[in-house]
Protein backbone atom coordinates (compact mmCIF):
# COMPACT_ATOMS: atom_id res chain seq x y z
CA UNK A 1 0.00 0.00 0.00
CA UNK A 2 1.50 3.30 -0.89
CA UNK A 3 0.46 6.87 -0.62
CA UNK A 4 2.21 9.63 -1.79
CA UNK A 5 1.11 13.07 -0.93
CA UNK A 6 2.23 16.86 -1.88
CA UNK A 7 0.00 19.55 0.23
CA UNK A 8 -0.31 22.86 1.61
CA UNK A 9 -1.32 21.61 4.75
CA UNK A 10 0.00 20.64 8.26
CA UNK A 11 1.15 16.68 8.52
CA UNK A 12 -1.48 15.03 10.24
CA UNK A 13 1.21 12.43 12.02
CA UNK A 14 -1.34 10.05 13.84
CA UNK A 15 -3.73 9.82 10.71
CA UNK A 16 -0.66 9.02 8.58
CA UNK A 17 0.51 6.76 11.03
CA UNK A 18 -2.41 4.99 11.61
CA UNK A 19 -2.42 4.57 8.15
CA UNK A 20 0.69 2.28 7.73
CA UNK A 21 -0.57 0.37 10.85
CA UNK A 22 -2.17 -2.29 8.38
CA UNK A 23 -2.67 -6.10 9.58
CA UNK A 24 0.60 -7.67 8.63
CA UNK A 25 2.84 -4.54 9.50
CA UNK A 26 4.79 -5.62 13.62
CA UNK A 27 7.23 -2.92 12.73
CA UNK A 28 6.59 0.73 11.64
CA UNK A 29 9.44 3.13 11.40
CA UNK A 30 8.86 7.18 10.62
CA UNK A 31 10.77 10.13 10.20
CA UNK A 32 10.09 13.73 10.72
CA UNK A 33 11.38 16.67 9.43
CA UNK A 34 10.37 19.94 10.64
CA UNK A 35 11.72 23.42 10.71
CA UNK A 36 13.84 23.99 13.67
CA UNK A 37 12.53 27.14 15.72
CA UNK A 38 16.16 28.00 17.08
CA UNK A 39 17.57 28.89 13.71
CA UNK A 40 16.27 32.61 12.92
CA UNK A 41 14.21 31.66 9.83
CA UNK A 42 10.91 32.82 10.01
CA UNK A 43 9.52 31.23 7.71
CA UNK A 44 10.51 28.69 5.14
CA UNK A 45 8.84 28.31 1.69
CA UNK A 46 8.91 25.21 -0.15
CA UNK A 47 8.91 25.20 -4.27
CA UNK A 48 8.56 22.36 -6.37
CA UNK A 49 7.69 20.85 -9.65
CA UNK A 50 3.90 19.67 -9.78
CA UNK A 51 3.66 16.29 -11.76
CA UNK A 52 7.27 15.18 -11.57
CA UNK A 53 7.21 15.65 -7.61
CA UNK A 54 4.62 13.09 -7.19
CA UNK A 55 6.13 10.88 -10.03
CA UNK A 56 9.65 11.17 -8.18
CA UNK A 57 8.26 10.50 -4.60
CA UNK A 58 6.30 7.49 -5.80
CA UNK A 59 9.04 5.99 -7.57
CA UNK A 60 11.04 6.03 -3.64
CA UNK A 61 8.24 4.93 -2.37
CA UNK A 62 7.80 1.91 -4.53
CA UNK A 63 12.16 1.23 -5.18
CA UNK A 64 11.41 0.84 -0.88
CA UNK A 65 8.91 -1.10 -1.58
CA UNK A 66 10.34 -3.51 -3.28
CA UNK A 67 13.42 -4.04 -2.18
CA UNK A 68 12.39 -4.47 1.49
CA UNK A 69 8.96 -6.05 0.89
CA UNK A 70 6.80 -3.33 2.66
CA UNK A 71 3.31 -3.70 3.69
CA UNK A 72 2.81 0.26 3.50
CA UNK A 73 4.77 2.99 2.69
CA UNK A 74 3.93 6.86 3.31
CA UNK A 75 5.61 9.50 2.08
CA UNK A 76 4.04 13.28 2.72
CA UNK A 77 5.71 16.46 1.61
CA UNK A 78 4.51 19.72 2.65
CA UNK A 79 4.66 22.49 -0.03
CA UNK A 80 4.22 26.74 0.43
CA UNK A 81 4.87 28.73 3.52
CA UNK A 82 5.99 26.29 6.57
CA UNK A 83 6.71 28.24 10.22
CA UNK A 84 9.69 27.11 12.55
CA UNK A 85 7.93 23.88 14.94
CA UNK A 86 6.45 22.86 11.59
CA UNK A 87 6.68 19.54 9.63
CA UNK A 88 8.12 19.61 6.11
CA UNK A 89 8.11 16.03 5.61
CA UNK A 90 7.17 13.23 6.68
CA UNK A 91 7.85 9.46 5.71
CA UNK A 92 6.39 6.18 7.52
CA UNK A 93 7.77 2.34 6.58
CA UNK A 94 5.54 -0.77 7.64
CA UNK A 95 7.03 -4.57 7.78
CA UNK A 96 6.88 -7.45 9.32
CA UNK A 97 10.18 -7.22 11.07
CA UNK A 98 11.91 -4.25 12.39
CA UNK A 99 15.06 -4.04 10.51
CA UNK A 100 13.22 -3.96 7.03
CA UNK A 101 11.08 -1.23 8.48
CA UNK A 102 14.19 1.04 9.89
CA UNK A 103 16.22 0.56 6.44
CA UNK A 104 13.23 1.14 4.28
CA UNK A 105 12.16 4.73 6.00
CA UNK A 106 16.29 5.99 6.11
CA UNK A 107 16.33 4.87 2.12
CA UNK A 108 12.84 6.69 1.62
CA UNK A 109 14.39 9.89 3.15
CA UNK A 110 17.84 9.99 1.75
CA UNK A 111 16.74 9.66 -2.13
CA UNK A 112 13.99 11.98 -1.44
CA UNK A 113 16.39 14.87 -0.75
CA UNK A 114 18.23 13.75 -4.09
CA UNK A 115 15.28 12.78 -6.02
CA UNK A 116 12.12 14.51 -5.89
CA UNK A 117 12.30 18.06 -6.78
CA UNK A 118 11.78 20.86 -4.12
CA UNK A 119 13.71 23.58 -2.70
CA UNK A 120 13.60 25.30 0.27
CA UNK A 121 13.75 29.21 0.73
CA UNK A 122 14.27 30.59 3.97
CA UNK A 123 13.06 33.61 5.38
CA UNK A 124 15.00 35.33 8.17
CA UNK A 125 14.90 39.12 9.53
CA UNK A 126 18.50 39.43 7.43
CA UNK A 127 16.44 38.53 4.23
CA UNK A 128 15.26 35.42 2.37
CA UNK A 129 17.79 33.60 0.44
CA UNK A 130 17.66 30.15 -1.59
CA UNK A 131 19.03 26.71 0.51
CA UNK A 132 22.05 25.28 -1.34
CA UNK A 133 21.92 21.46 -1.66
CA UNK A 134 24.61 19.87 0.40
CA UNK A 135 26.95 17.27 -1.07
CA UNK A 136 26.10 15.05 1.50
CA UNK A 137 23.02 14.22 1.02
CA UNK A 138 24.19 12.86 -2.93
CA UNK A 139 26.57 10.53 -1.03
CA UNK A 140 23.93 9.27 1.22
CA UNK A 141 21.52 8.50 -1.66
CA UNK A 142 24.45 6.86 -3.44
CA UNK A 143 25.63 5.06 -0.76
CA UNK A 144 21.98 2.99 -1.01
CA UNK A 145 22.97 2.01 -4.37
CA UNK B 1 9.16 21.60 -32.71
CA UNK B 2 7.76 23.85 -29.62
CA UNK B 3 9.19 23.11 -26.21
CA UNK B 4 7.65 24.27 -23.50
CA UNK B 5 10.14 25.74 -20.64
CA UNK B 6 10.07 25.54 -16.82
CA UNK B 7 12.40 26.82 -14.53
CA UNK B 8 11.96 26.59 -10.80
CA UNK B 9 13.63 28.87 -7.32
CA UNK B 10 16.70 31.38 -8.48
CA UNK B 11 16.75 30.72 -12.04
CA UNK B 12 13.22 31.13 -11.97
CA UNK B 13 13.92 34.61 -10.37
CA UNK B 14 16.39 35.60 -12.61
CA UNK B 15 15.31 34.80 -15.70
CA UNK B 16 11.99 36.69 -14.86
CA UNK B 17 9.42 34.04 -15.50
CA UNK B 18 8.50 30.43 -14.48
CA UNK B 19 7.92 29.50 -18.12
CA UNK B 20 7.89 30.40 -21.75
CA UNK B 21 7.31 28.24 -24.73
CA UNK B 22 10.16 27.90 -27.23
CA UNK B 23 11.20 26.81 -30.81
CA UNK B 24 14.49 26.29 -31.39
CA UNK B 25 16.17 25.74 -34.39
CA UNK B 26 16.60 22.31 -35.69
CA UNK B 27 20.48 22.14 -35.18
CA UNK B 28 20.16 22.22 -31.30
CA UNK B 29 20.19 19.00 -30.29
CA UNK B 30 21.50 18.41 -26.94
CA UNK B 31 20.00 20.01 -23.24
CA UNK B 32 23.48 21.34 -23.48
CA UNK B 33 23.01 22.91 -26.81
CA UNK B 34 19.75 24.45 -26.04
CA UNK B 35 20.64 26.19 -22.81
CA UNK B 36 23.70 27.71 -24.45
CA UNK B 37 20.67 28.97 -27.36
CA UNK B 38 18.85 29.85 -24.72
CA UNK B 39 21.39 32.23 -22.70
CA UNK B 40 21.64 34.17 -26.18
CA UNK B 41 18.07 35.28 -25.76
CA UNK B 42 18.31 38.50 -23.32
CA UNK B 43 20.55 39.06 -20.57
CA UNK B 44 18.29 37.53 -17.71
CA UNK B 45 18.98 33.73 -19.59
CA UNK B 46 22.62 34.38 -19.53
CA UNK B 47 22.67 34.98 -16.09
CA UNK B 48 20.56 32.63 -14.75
CA UNK B 49 22.89 30.22 -17.15
CA UNK B 50 26.09 31.83 -16.61
CA UNK B 51 27.47 28.88 -14.41
CA UNK B 52 26.06 25.68 -15.48
CA UNK B 53 27.75 23.74 -12.47
CA UNK B 54 24.97 24.87 -10.18
CA UNK B 55 22.24 23.76 -12.96
CA UNK B 56 20.25 20.80 -13.25
CA UNK B 57 17.59 19.98 -15.59
CA UNK B 58 14.71 17.60 -16.73
CA UNK B 59 13.17 16.35 -19.89
CA UNK B 60 9.95 15.37 -19.44
CA UNK B 61 10.05 15.36 -15.85
CA UNK B 62 13.31 13.08 -15.60
CA UNK B 63 16.52 13.97 -14.57
CA UNK B 64 18.36 14.71 -17.56
CA UNK B 65 22.31 15.85 -17.87
CA UNK B 66 24.16 18.70 -20.24
CA UNK B 67 24.93 15.68 -23.19
CA UNK B 68 21.08 14.23 -22.93
CA UNK B 69 19.43 14.76 -26.86
CA UNK B 70 16.13 16.68 -26.51
CA UNK B 71 14.52 15.05 -30.17
CA UNK B 72 10.46 14.87 -29.27
CA UNK B 73 11.21 16.39 -25.57
CA UNK B 74 7.78 18.88 -25.05
CA UNK B 75 8.57 19.82 -21.64
CA UNK B 76 12.06 21.02 -20.32
CA UNK B 77 12.74 22.13 -16.62
CA UNK B 78 15.92 23.98 -15.69
CA UNK B 79 16.49 24.56 -11.72
CA UNK B 80 19.10 23.93 -8.69
CA UNK B 81 20.13 21.57 -7.54
CA UNK B 82 16.85 20.31 -5.60
CA UNK B 83 17.03 20.91 -1.70
CA UNK B 84 13.44 18.98 -0.48
CA UNK B 85 13.23 16.61 2.89
CA UNK C 1 14.86 15.40 27.33
CA UNK C 2 14.25 11.54 28.67
CA UNK C 3 10.90 10.05 28.62
CA UNK C 4 10.45 6.79 29.95
CA UNK C 5 7.11 4.90 30.06
CA UNK C 6 5.70 1.57 31.09
CA UNK C 7 1.96 1.67 30.96
CA UNK C 8 -0.70 -0.86 30.89
CA UNK C 9 -2.58 1.68 28.77
CA UNK C 10 -2.97 2.07 25.02
CA UNK C 11 0.32 4.27 23.53
CA UNK C 12 -0.88 7.58 22.26
CA UNK C 13 1.78 8.08 19.47
CA UNK C 14 0.47 11.41 18.68
CA UNK C 15 1.33 12.72 22.32
CA UNK C 16 4.41 11.03 22.33
CA UNK C 17 5.51 12.49 19.41
CA UNK C 18 4.96 15.62 20.15
CA UNK C 19 7.08 15.63 23.44
CA UNK C 20 10.33 15.26 21.59
CA UNK C 21 9.13 18.32 18.59
CA UNK C 22 11.53 20.25 20.96
CA UNK C 23 13.32 23.47 19.58
CA UNK C 24 16.53 22.29 18.20
CA UNK C 25 14.86 19.57 16.72
CA UNK C 26 15.35 19.06 12.50
CA UNK C 27 14.55 15.95 12.75
CA UNK C 28 12.59 12.92 14.18
CA UNK C 29 12.61 8.89 13.79
CA UNK C 30 10.60 6.39 15.50
CA UNK C 31 9.23 3.19 15.66
CA UNK C 32 6.41 1.20 16.47
CA UNK C 33 6.56 -2.04 17.26
CA UNK C 34 2.62 -4.05 17.22
CA UNK C 35 1.03 -7.23 17.62
CA UNK C 36 0.35 -8.58 14.02
CA UNK C 37 -3.08 -9.03 13.20
CA UNK C 38 -2.17 -11.66 10.82
CA UNK C 39 -0.31 -13.87 13.47
CA UNK C 40 -3.50 -16.14 14.97
CA UNK C 41 -2.13 -14.69 18.29
CA UNK C 42 -5.60 -13.57 20.51
CA UNK C 43 -3.86 -11.64 23.09
CA UNK C 44 -0.24 -10.36 23.65
CA UNK C 45 0.70 -10.48 27.45
CA UNK C 46 3.37 -8.60 28.57
CA UNK C 47 5.60 -9.36 31.85
CA UNK C 48 8.07 -7.01 33.19
CA UNK C 49 10.56 -6.63 36.34
CA UNK C 50 9.01 -3.08 38.04
CA UNK C 51 11.78 -0.84 38.92
CA UNK C 52 14.56 -2.97 36.67
CA UNK C 53 12.77 -2.10 33.72
CA UNK C 54 12.68 1.45 33.97
CA UNK C 55 16.21 1.52 35.08
CA UNK C 56 16.76 -0.26 31.76
CA UNK C 57 15.27 1.76 29.59
CA UNK C 58 16.33 4.74 30.85
CA UNK C 59 19.84 3.38 30.40
CA UNK C 60 18.83 2.88 26.86
CA UNK C 61 17.97 6.44 26.50
CA UNK C 62 20.60 8.09 28.18
CA UNK C 63 23.09 6.07 26.08
CA UNK C 64 21.17 6.83 22.70
CA UNK C 65 21.34 10.80 24.06
CA UNK C 66 25.24 10.91 25.24
CA UNK C 67 26.34 8.64 21.84
CA UNK C 68 24.26 10.60 19.35
CA UNK C 69 23.62 14.55 21.26
CA UNK C 70 19.39 14.29 21.30
CA UNK C 71 17.76 16.75 22.26
CA UNK C 72 14.82 14.04 23.05
CA UNK C 73 14.25 10.26 23.34
CA UNK C 74 11.09 8.96 24.99
CA UNK C 75 10.82 5.26 25.16
CA UNK C 76 7.12 3.76 26.11
CA UNK C 77 6.51 0.14 26.44
CA UNK C 78 3.32 -1.93 27.34
CA UNK C 79 3.17 -4.57 29.85
CA UNK C 80 -0.13 -6.28 30.49
CA UNK C 81 -2.87 -7.90 27.75
CA UNK C 82 -2.32 -6.68 24.27
CA UNK C 83 -4.53 -7.21 21.95
CA UNK C 84 -3.87 -7.40 17.89
CA UNK C 85 -3.10 -4.34 15.94
CA UNK C 86 -2.25 -2.51 19.58
CA UNK C 87 1.10 -1.35 19.74
CA UNK C 88 3.92 -2.56 22.23
CA UNK C 89 6.25 -0.16 22.33
CA UNK C 90 7.50 3.15 21.14
CA UNK C 91 10.69 4.88 20.25
CA UNK C 92 10.91 8.32 19.36
CA UNK C 93 14.52 10.13 19.05
CA UNK C 94 15.01 13.46 17.84
CA UNK C 95 18.34 15.44 17.05
CA UNK C 96 19.61 18.38 14.95
CA UNK C 97 20.02 16.53 11.73
CA UNK C 98 18.24 13.31 9.98
CA UNK C 99 21.46 10.82 10.35
CA UNK C 100 21.70 11.21 14.13
CA UNK C 101 18.06 10.52 15.17
CA UNK C 102 17.58 7.71 12.53
CA UNK C 103 20.83 5.87 14.21
CA UNK C 104 19.46 6.24 17.19
CA UNK C 105 16.39 5.06 16.70
CA UNK C 106 17.58 1.60 16.02
CA UNK C 107 19.65 1.44 18.75
CA UNK C 108 17.05 1.77 20.96
CA UNK C 109 14.84 -0.89 19.66
CA UNK C 110 17.79 -2.98 18.96
CA UNK C 111 19.24 -2.65 23.25
CA UNK C 112 15.85 -2.95 24.60
CA UNK C 113 15.00 -6.06 23.34
CA UNK C 114 18.54 -7.21 25.01
CA UNK C 115 18.73 -4.89 28.39
CA UNK C 116 14.80 -4.56 29.24
CA UNK C 117 13.32 -7.48 31.54
CA UNK C 118 9.91 -7.71 29.36
CA UNK C 119 8.32 -11.35 29.08
CA UNK C 120 5.99 -11.95 25.87
CA UNK C 121 3.40 -14.60 26.76
CA UNK C 122 0.99 -15.45 23.54
CA UNK C 123 -2.02 -16.44 23.68
CA UNK C 124 -3.60 -18.18 20.91
CA UNK C 125 -6.90 -20.53 19.95
CA UNK C 126 -4.45 -23.74 20.79
CA UNK C 127 -3.43 -22.67 24.08
CA UNK C 128 -0.70 -19.87 25.68
CA UNK C 129 2.75 -20.01 24.89
CA UNK C 130 5.67 -18.45 26.07
CA UNK C 131 7.48 -16.40 23.78
CA UNK C 132 11.31 -17.83 23.14
CA UNK C 133 14.42 -15.11 22.71
CA UNK C 134 15.59 -14.94 19.23
CA UNK C 135 19.83 -15.35 19.07
CA UNK C 136 19.43 -12.70 16.44
CA UNK C 137 18.26 -9.77 19.00
CA UNK C 138 21.34 -10.17 21.06
CA UNK C 139 23.41 -9.88 18.13
CA UNK C 140 21.51 -6.90 16.95
CA UNK C 141 22.04 -5.60 20.20
CA UNK C 142 26.15 -6.19 20.59
CA UNK C 143 26.56 -4.86 16.77
CA UNK C 144 26.41 -1.39 18.56
CA UNK C 145 29.31 -1.98 21.23
CA UNK D 1 22.01 -12.66 54.99
CA UNK D 2 18.12 -12.88 53.98
CA UNK D 3 17.72 -12.52 50.32
CA UNK D 4 14.06 -11.60 48.60
CA UNK D 5 13.95 -14.13 45.62
CA UNK D 6 11.67 -13.11 42.13
CA UNK D 7 10.79 -15.23 39.24
CA UNK D 8 9.74 -13.83 36.31
CA UNK D 9 7.86 -15.95 33.08
CA UNK D 10 7.58 -19.38 33.16
CA UNK D 11 10.66 -19.29 35.77
CA UNK D 12 7.58 -18.02 38.06
CA UNK D 13 5.13 -20.48 36.83
CA UNK D 14 7.52 -23.20 37.28
CA UNK D 15 8.59 -22.46 40.73
CA UNK D 16 5.06 -21.97 41.55
CA UNK D 17 5.59 -18.28 43.20
CA UNK D 18 6.94 -15.03 41.86
CA UNK D 19 8.68 -14.32 44.91
CA UNK D 20 10.36 -16.00 48.48
CA UNK D 21 12.57 -14.73 51.49
CA UNK D 22 15.40 -16.96 51.24
CA UNK D 23 18.47 -17.23 53.98
CA UNK D 24 21.37 -19.40 52.60
CA UNK D 25 23.94 -20.57 54.51
CA UNK D 26 27.21 -18.83 54.70
CA UNK D 27 28.85 -21.51 51.85
CA UNK D 28 27.12 -20.60 49.21
CA UNK D 29 28.98 -17.48 47.71
CA UNK D 30 27.74 -17.63 43.74
CA UNK D 31 24.61 -16.86 42.04
CA UNK D 32 25.40 -20.53 40.47
CA UNK D 33 25.78 -22.19 43.76
CA UNK D 34 22.69 -20.45 45.13
CA UNK D 35 20.49 -22.05 42.39
CA UNK D 36 21.77 -25.37 42.92
CA UNK D 37 21.04 -24.73 46.69
CA UNK D 38 17.66 -23.72 45.42
CA UNK D 39 17.26 -26.66 43.04
CA UNK D 40 17.49 -28.74 46.54
CA UNK D 41 14.39 -27.24 47.75
CA UNK D 42 11.74 -28.51 45.85
CA UNK D 43 10.77 -30.75 43.32
CA UNK D 44 9.32 -27.74 41.54
CA UNK D 45 12.76 -25.51 42.11
CA UNK D 46 14.61 -28.28 40.83
CA UNK D 47 11.55 -28.56 37.85
CA UNK D 48 12.46 -24.73 36.80
CA UNK D 49 15.81 -24.77 37.42
CA UNK D 50 16.90 -27.99 35.34
CA UNK D 51 18.19 -26.14 32.28
CA UNK D 52 20.82 -23.72 32.93
CA UNK D 53 20.94 -22.78 29.57
CA UNK D 54 17.46 -21.35 29.39
CA UNK D 55 17.85 -19.02 32.89
CA UNK D 56 19.22 -15.65 33.14
CA UNK D 57 19.42 -13.82 36.22
CA UNK D 58 20.01 -10.39 38.01
CA UNK D 59 21.75 -9.10 41.23
CA UNK D 60 19.91 -6.02 43.13
CA UNK D 61 18.42 -5.14 39.48
CA UNK D 62 21.42 -5.94 37.36
CA UNK D 63 22.03 -8.22 34.71
CA UNK D 64 24.79 -11.45 36.78
CA UNK D 65 26.36 -14.31 35.07
CA UNK D 66 26.47 -17.50 37.47
CA UNK D 67 29.63 -16.48 38.65
CA UNK D 68 28.50 -13.46 40.29
CA UNK D 69 29.29 -12.88 43.96
CA UNK D 70 26.09 -12.73 45.96
CA UNK D 71 27.24 -11.60 49.12
CA UNK D 72 25.34 -8.08 49.85
CA UNK D 73 22.87 -8.97 47.48
CA UNK D 74 19.29 -8.01 48.86
CA UNK D 75 17.28 -8.62 45.66
CA UNK D 76 17.68 -11.86 43.34
CA UNK D 77 15.69 -12.29 40.32
CA UNK D 78 15.57 -15.41 37.73
CA UNK D 79 13.68 -15.49 34.89
CA UNK D 80 14.28 -16.79 30.78
CA UNK D 81 16.25 -14.68 28.22
CA UNK D 82 14.24 -11.39 27.94
CA UNK D 83 11.79 -11.19 24.63
CA UNK D 84 10.49 -7.30 25.05
CA UNK D 85 10.16 -4.76 22.19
Amino acid sequence: MIRVLVAAEPIDVAAELASVEVDGAGGIASFIGRVRADDGVSTLELEHYPGMTEAALRRVAEGARDRWGLAAVTIVHRVGAILPGERIVFVATAAVHRRAALDACAYCIDRLKTDAPFWKREVTPEGARWVEARAGDAARAADWG
Amino acid sequence: MAIEMLYFAWVREVVGTGSERIDPPAGIETLGALIDWLADRSAAHANAFADRERLRAAIDQSFASPDAPIAGAREIAIFPPVTGG
